[in-house]
């Protein structure tokens, strides 16, 4: 059987833990395990590169993306954003995430875990790694996941809101979907392969900011006046910085530094420049000039369509990963803007949203052994698998819909969530956080 | 007096200050701006959409002159920043009232 | 007992050295010690992210918070610093931090290890790393160290005392303190408790940073006509290369790959955000506009602080350090702008110095097991480790002010601290690098 | 006899294979190999910071260096070519490079792992890491080789040649060159020493620089008209990441964690360091200004330098290079300009081919215990040992200029090399790709 | 001939522009400036510092019209920039002595 | 009406515009220009390479005021932006034809 990486590490610990010992016995209740220094080296390390992915990565990525007048407020909404989710996590959501939820566990983990009760520095888990090293693993996780919905609703939308928005989403959205995947829940139970979060990170973030970009509405002069990317540079390293981040996302995801996550660093480099490549060619095709931001956007598509798939399939199923990505991702943003007529202004929903469910659905064949693939869970075939993933994508596509409507309404109601009309002229920096971005 | 303002192509420049210094130009002032006009502003393409720039970069100068030399500073611009093609801007020529070196306090034609 | 840190690891290894062996038998004379590859790899990752705080990442968030003619200078202040630090540490700095002083050792190392004599790639030394590998992480706080300072004169220093004035400080105020605090000098003999730096890195270079602001006078029109930071994403990127590469910082002086390093990373992430939003949070109240500039400046305010403590606290400790320390710096740096009237222009006193301050004496309450703490070193109460601390911090401060106050008087005997008033007006990158910094 | 790094580890691995096996076989062949967790954690990160150093660093780099209107075409050759190297990587250039050649071994090798043909996630090779990271790692490599010759043509080359040629010549010039060196081939049969990539990575960019340069001609202009660097500040962010990222470069080509790698890191960082002052001090003492582009250069020709001799000289030795190459480079980017009049235009072959040949030439004698080096190849003295790197040179130098003239004059039989002067006169950034670098 | 030169606030550049057209003028040129006037900047805080930044960023419209054409686009700008609050800006207009297009070399009114 | 267009130093800019306020004028328009002239810019380096930038940052002030104050307001600036090096700047008078305040429609006098 296939290595399965996270979710499965996660799952028999889990039913361990359930099964033996009160939380804080832990280390002592799981004899076999020990520490491996070589694993936990590599999960530290793809910490640092996965909070590298978000600060400043994504915040530059959409920061270059907006307006001159507003790109300190995207800067801002994703280091907030990553300050707020960071205490949640600690709080709660970790525990509401990976901790034991009891006669719910299907459903959410319990607060067991909440503030780290329990868990020392000597705790293994999932694994030969230490608690507390999974633990801030997953926190950048949970980190960039909200962030990512900033790309929905830039240059218009109030800095209160966005805060309310982001933490509530994380605890009522990120944490229990993550549970279901990754903690022991359902979906884990029937199979469900995500190696580093199609339907956790992407999926959910994508889906949710299309809900928000549509109650939200559109931007002042949407679709027809929209203007130029104020700094492609700054987007592109953004960009960079992401693409470098995600070997920590992906091949971190591992848990382990050995030859599947060399696998999956591989996978993932090679839809990323797939992606790239496609978009360009699109782009050169259509227009005679392919561009710095087309480029980069393929990229991002390439990414988050491999992450679901990144343990499970080989070199050539990257490739095709990536091509698939390019070009879906591609004709996702226009459909988006030009058909649904839906201003997701940095096209969170068209690259994250599709491109991580592609990557979910086409995992079930990819990951075949005749595909070039590592192989399916147990008992699989291309088709149960297909089943479950569909389930897994349903499941996950609804719940985001239905509590991200019902969160925006919600907020809505406390704090408007749309800046006037002469603040949106004006630009966010000045009218929200009393700042210019470039005083040259 | 005379203030010469010419709208010119920005990598004419140079060429342009150069031909001025010939005919006796020794101060002038540049300022970047963007002109609207018959030369249509290249397109620009953004994640599948392409959209028009209607601006096009261009480069303002102004040279406060003797009357006597307006002319000939008018011709010596049009000459050097002519490329025969459109875009290649406009001068405008405006009377001054009264000018003052700062510096000195010399006025006229002196403070030039 | 808690795991001590990098200073207990180096207490004993000096200490056995003392005893046993001349620096080149090293190796062959602890045969207990092998080399734990897991924990040498993290070190040699956590050294990379250490460079990468100071290079990029600290010169940015300083050159986003001058105005825009000065803000390569302010690079190069960086840039220069690190190397000329990197040569110097070489020659003599290392040995006179980490070598064996005999008779002096409780006050400052030998030259013995100068140009790292008799240290080869199979040393091993302070447990179960390379020494070179050990050197190297070290070499890069002794980077950051006077980097930090260059906060404190930007805008109005001439470039060749920064340069003086931070080779000199190097060798007479950081390479002591290090030695007395990790050495194994009096200070780490009394037990002092600083795991990464709050001391040897924060306390010395905040105070020094004070105390060259004042000697140097202010720059043209301060307080009144202050300019906003030309850049705040500048400073953003700046701050966020920081907060990544401190994990390198914080959990790598762990100086292992294990749970130890995973909690520290904990706290040091918690505290970060728990600053960041509690400078966000006065701001609001205060402006009804949180700023950007302010909640990375928070950020650095709970990243300094809890330096010290980043091996001995628990999660809930690392919140309250947030709290505290974004409340505290942000009193500070009104106090000393408007009461004290000294222009240390980039806050690096009431930042880092009050900050590394704040979180040494803390840690004698929170490294407890009372508080959720890791333990105290042996045979330690709180009160009794206060104690310890306390004189540890009035020791660094004394020997900071003193030490800087004669090295400042000194360069400026031989060549003038201050730019003329036209090259200040000018702006330092024309004026003393002959550059601009934006040509569009 | 010294530890050989990368070179040794692959010609010993590549024997074993050849004579033992057909590749799928491999791990089974070689019983004694056991997976090395922290090896392969650290050359995992390695691999991390390599990519870095190219995205976004390198395109940083040279980003800063061209004309605000130039910027984003210089981003995107630098984006568009990793992305091309990495499919051409996995499709056949590391088979090229790393595969077996049969009897053509000595020259080129074979198609046997083509799309990593029988490698698998269990596959260990080159010591005791899985082949599947060794690819990875050395995959970075042929993404940032290629990406150095930007430097030579931007501002004026039109983007299909720039992939058709950079395509090209990582098939017929770095993949032949690298088996040579690293795959088994007859330099490493003869022991030529290159730890790191002088011959392989800047001996062959750069002088392919120059030829391309050469063959393109000079930009409008050139070289009385030259315009500063647009943006210093945007350089520097560049080379500090190039910085931080030669640590993987150099001290993952140890492709262990342990004192090895740590030494790798020390020469490496201090000829940085050396380099920088010693280029900011001709600058001081020419032009009374020591500027920040310049100090960043010498940083860049100090690294370049010290490459192939990473793993085999002391900290003295490291010093030496740095002094060497700061004022070597120094004088050949004038000598290029000013003597030869070709318009290389980021000096790529000043800092990158004389500083990779420079370092190449002086490990013969640095290597050397007497020198402060850690040995050199068994059997070698300094005079036969320069003889053979002596012999690399020449064969890589001639190799390099001969391809690459061909590949120039086939692409632009093809497609035109060169923009129109208009294009040129407006920038490549909207001619070439629609897009401007800065809309504030 | 005459300049008309307007200030205006940079988000209504575009409907000036469009009205413009509809009078029948084909060019101009447009810089950005900062205006002092009634109308204050907003307030800016820096870490716990709060100060008033004095200038305000406009867009200067400059426009070259025959003196036939010059009340209709004085009118034109007045009517689209207009929105009744302070900062709305000024119009200025000047006498022209002489135009010339560079690329023809054609003058007065066939210049623009 | 005059326009009094003032290229100065720009760090005299908000010294100037305070004598400004003190002579009664309310409103400005400040944009940022290059001058070239006696004054020559600084030189650059560029590895290895010493090029002299031939223009200085300056900035333009433009004052519309009436007739009657005018000379007061070149001697204002003339008075403050002076500091007796070369580079101090000029100070030129334009006469307004017309003027207009957007938000009111006010003209002349009124409209400043
Ligand atoms: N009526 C006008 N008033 C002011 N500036 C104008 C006017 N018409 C054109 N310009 C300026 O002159 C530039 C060149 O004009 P354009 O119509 O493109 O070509 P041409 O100079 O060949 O007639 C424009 O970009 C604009 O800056
Ligand atoms: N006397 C003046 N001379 C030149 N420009 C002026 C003058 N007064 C105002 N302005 C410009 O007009 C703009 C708007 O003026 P302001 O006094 O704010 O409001 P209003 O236009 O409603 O009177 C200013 O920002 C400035 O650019
Ligand atoms: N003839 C001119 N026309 C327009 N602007 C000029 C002229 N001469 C000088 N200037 C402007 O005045 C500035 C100062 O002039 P300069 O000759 O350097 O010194 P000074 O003002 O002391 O005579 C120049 O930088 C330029 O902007």
């Amino acid at each position: 059987m296939v290595q399965m990486g996270r979710g499965a590490c996660l799952r028999a610990a889990a039913g361990a833990m359930a099964l033996l010992l009160p939380a804080d016995a832990m280390a002592q209740a799981a004899p076999a395990a020990t520490l491996n220094g070589a694993n936990t080296a590599w999960v530290l390390t793809a910490t640092a590169l996965v909070l590298f992915m978000t600060l400043p990565g994504l915040a530059l990525f959409y920061g270059g993306l907006v307006r001159a007048k507003n790109v300190l407020s995207v800067l801002m909404h994703c280091f907030a954003i990553a300050c707020l989710a960071s205490v949640l996590w600690l709080a709660v959501a970790y525990s509401l995430a990976f901790g034991q939820g009891g006669s719910m566990n299907a459903w959410i983990g319990g607060l067991g875990k909440a503030f780290l009760a329990g868990v020392g520095t000597a705790s293994l888990t999932t694994g030969d790694i230490p608690e507390d090293v999974f633990f801030m693993f997953q926190m950048t996780f949970a980190i960039i996941t909200p962030a990512l919905i900033v790309g929905a609703y830039p240059e218009r939308m109030r800095f209160a809101p966005v805060l309310l928005i982001s933490g509530l989403w994380l605890l009522l959205v990120y944490a229990p979907v993550c549970h279901w995947v990754w903690g022991g829940g359902w979906l884990a139970g029937m199979g469900v392969l995500d190696f580093a979060g199609g339907l956790v990170v992407h999926a959910t973030a994508g889906v949710s900011a299309i809900v928000i970009a549509k109650l939200l509405g559109s931007r002042q002069g949407f679709p027809n006046e929209l203007r130029p990317p104020h700094s492609p540079s700054m987007t592109m390293i953004g960009a960079a910085m992401l693409w470098v981040g995600w070997y920590g996302f992906n091949a971190g995801s591992a848990l382990a530094a050995n030859g599947n996550a060399g696998m999956a660093m591989i996978v993932t480099h090679t839809s990323a420049a797939a992606a790239s490549l496609t978009w360009m060619t699109i782009e050169w095709i259509k227009f005679g000039k392919p561009s710095l931001i087309g480029i980069v956007t393929g990229m991002v598509a390439g990414l988050a369509t491999i992450t679901p798939a990144s343990g499970f399939v080989g070199p050539a199923g990257g490739l095709v990963y990536g091509v698939v990505a390019g070009a879906a991702c591609y004709w996702a943003v226009s459909y988006v803007k030009h058909s649904l007529k839906i201003d997701d202004s940095l096209d969170v929903f068209a690259v994250h949203g599709v491109g991580g469910i592609l990557g979910i659905l086409m995992v079930s064949a990819f990951a075949d052994p005749s595909l070039g693939g590592l192989g399916l869970a147990k008992d699989m075939t291309m088709g149960k698998q297909f089943g479950v993933q569909l389930v897994g994508t349903v499941a996950t596509v609804a719940w985001s819909v239905v509590v991200t409507f019902i969160i925006v309404k919600a907020v809505n109601a406390v704090v408007p969530l749309r800046a006037t009309g002469e603040a949106e002229t004006d630009g966010l920096d000045l009218s929200e956080h009393g700042e210019r971005g470039y005083n040259y | 007096m005379k203030l010469v303002v010419a709208i010119i192509k920005p990598f004419k420049l140079e060429d342009v200050r150069t031909a001025l210094g010939a005919v006796g130009v020794e101060g002038l002032t540049v300022s970047e701006v963007k002109g609207y006009g018959r030369q249509k502003g290249q397109t620009e393409v953004y994640r599948g959409a392409e959209y028009a720039v209607s601006y096009v970069p261009k480069v303002k100068l102004e040279v406060a002159v003797d009357d006597a030399l307006a002319d000939r500073v008018v011709e010596a611009i049009r000459d050097t920043a002519n490329t025969g093609r459109i875009g290649d801007g406009k001068i405008f020529v405006f009377d001054v009232e009264h000018a003052v070196r700062i510096r000195t306090g010399e006025t006229g034609t002196d403070a030039l």
